[in-house]
């Protein structure tokens, strides 16, 4: 399965790129942070357990458990600061 | 409900013109704006940027009005959120709601202001003296949000 | 503080360009406005007359501003009061707090109308098909300024 | 001594009178509305113990203990409705 991938701000600027597509076997979003992790470096870092950020599937906030479809739209960005 | 996101500046005259236009049962309008300041952190900030995730925030903002209706029934509600550069000064944010009666108009608008801060995807980009910087999120904006009891959503 | 008692409408964008001119520590602007509604306690309104005590509505509303100043320390308010005759969907009062941050300006700007409503000397006399009648003091705009622990001033 | 009182909306209207200049042998508010309300009528009535209203000495809200001194300017009106 494909899934499409989104980052926003702080973490689009450290990861240098705002979207890509990604093949992925399937599972929840912690089995899709477990394998961005795996990229080591900034990945690694920022995606780090206690790491603050937020994951939308499909436009939607989703928790670590939240399963993830063929050709689902992920999002990663950092807490919201808008307003 | 009139939910937009825009890099223009909001008229508050003609919103609310057009929030009660033709509304007599309209008692009450309670509405916020929220500005530019140019001081945050205590560092002066010269300028900010406004990235938003398109498709989402207008979907995010729409979940949390119609939360705020289910909880407090008012007549209807505007949200206006700029996005792009920002001078101090410039106003970011418009909540108005519009009811009966004041209780449920003060109680919503503060609802919706609290649940965008938390939850609606929008980033702020401040130009300080210092450089570029991503503002953080306020651990008081997670508390006020709290307040209202949300259905936990967050990671 | 700007307190203005009036027959005139108020012009709400004017209104907030003067609170926040030149102020770039302004992060927030909470506002309320309250209009005249066609119907009230099941009976068609077709106008209103609003009357008042010139000379102490002024320093009501200056007391109940320095009390909610004191609370919440925000920058600056400004309260406009309509007199005479108005009609469903004209605009009755407006109350504006411009603060740093958003808690402030909403708790100000509700308490403000809470006491506004039970200690600033305004009566109502509506036009009905049945007649004139004065409107009567709600309980519930006691139970609402009561929320707030006011000092007992009243009778 | 000399009072000048003062009465609003619906009192206004029920007593015929905006204003009057009233002799006062001095005492509090109380003994104010005991005199008001010896005069009978819509006054008795008006301001019988238990009926709803306000009264404001000199501009500020009062209650029933405080003093009234000479030239004091005593207002009577109902609970309030504007906003």
């Amino acid at each position: 399965m494909t899934l499409r991938l989104l980052y926003f701000a702080r973490l689009r600027e450290r990861f240098g790129m705002g979207e890509e597509t990604l093949a992925f076997a399937g599972g929840s979003v912690a089995s899709l942070l477990d394998l961005l992790r795996a990229r080591g470096g900034v990945w690694a870092e920022e995606l780090a357990p206690g790491r603050s950020f937020r994951v939308a599937v499909n436009q939607h906030l989703a928790t670590f458990d939240t399963p993830l479809a063929d050709a689902a739209e992920v999002a990663i960005f950092p807490p919201v600061t808008g307003g | 409900m009139k939910i937009a996101v825009q890099r223009e500046c909001f008229d508050v005259n003609a919103e609310i013109g057009t929030l009660c236009a033709g509304r007599l049962d309209v008692g009450a309008v309670a509405s916020f704006i929220g500005y530019a300041r140019g001081v945050n952190d205590g560092s002066d900030v010269s300028a900010m940027t406004l990235e938003h995730y398109p498709g989402m925030t207008e979907k995010a903002i729409a979940a949390l009005a119609d939360e705020a209706a289910a909880r407090w029934p008012f007549i209807d509600a505007t949200i206006v959120h700029r996005i792009g550069r920002l001078l101090p000064g410039d106003p970011i944010v418009l909540v108005l709601v519009a009811s009966r009666h004041r209780g449920e108009a003060f109680a919503a608008c503060e609802y919706i202001m609290d649940a965008l801060k938390t939850r609606a995807p929008f980033w702020k980009k401040e130009e300080t003296p210092e450089g570029e910087r991503w503002v953080e999120a306020r651990a008081s904006d997670e508390a006020a949000a709290a307040r209202w009891q949300l259905p936990r959503q967050k990671m």
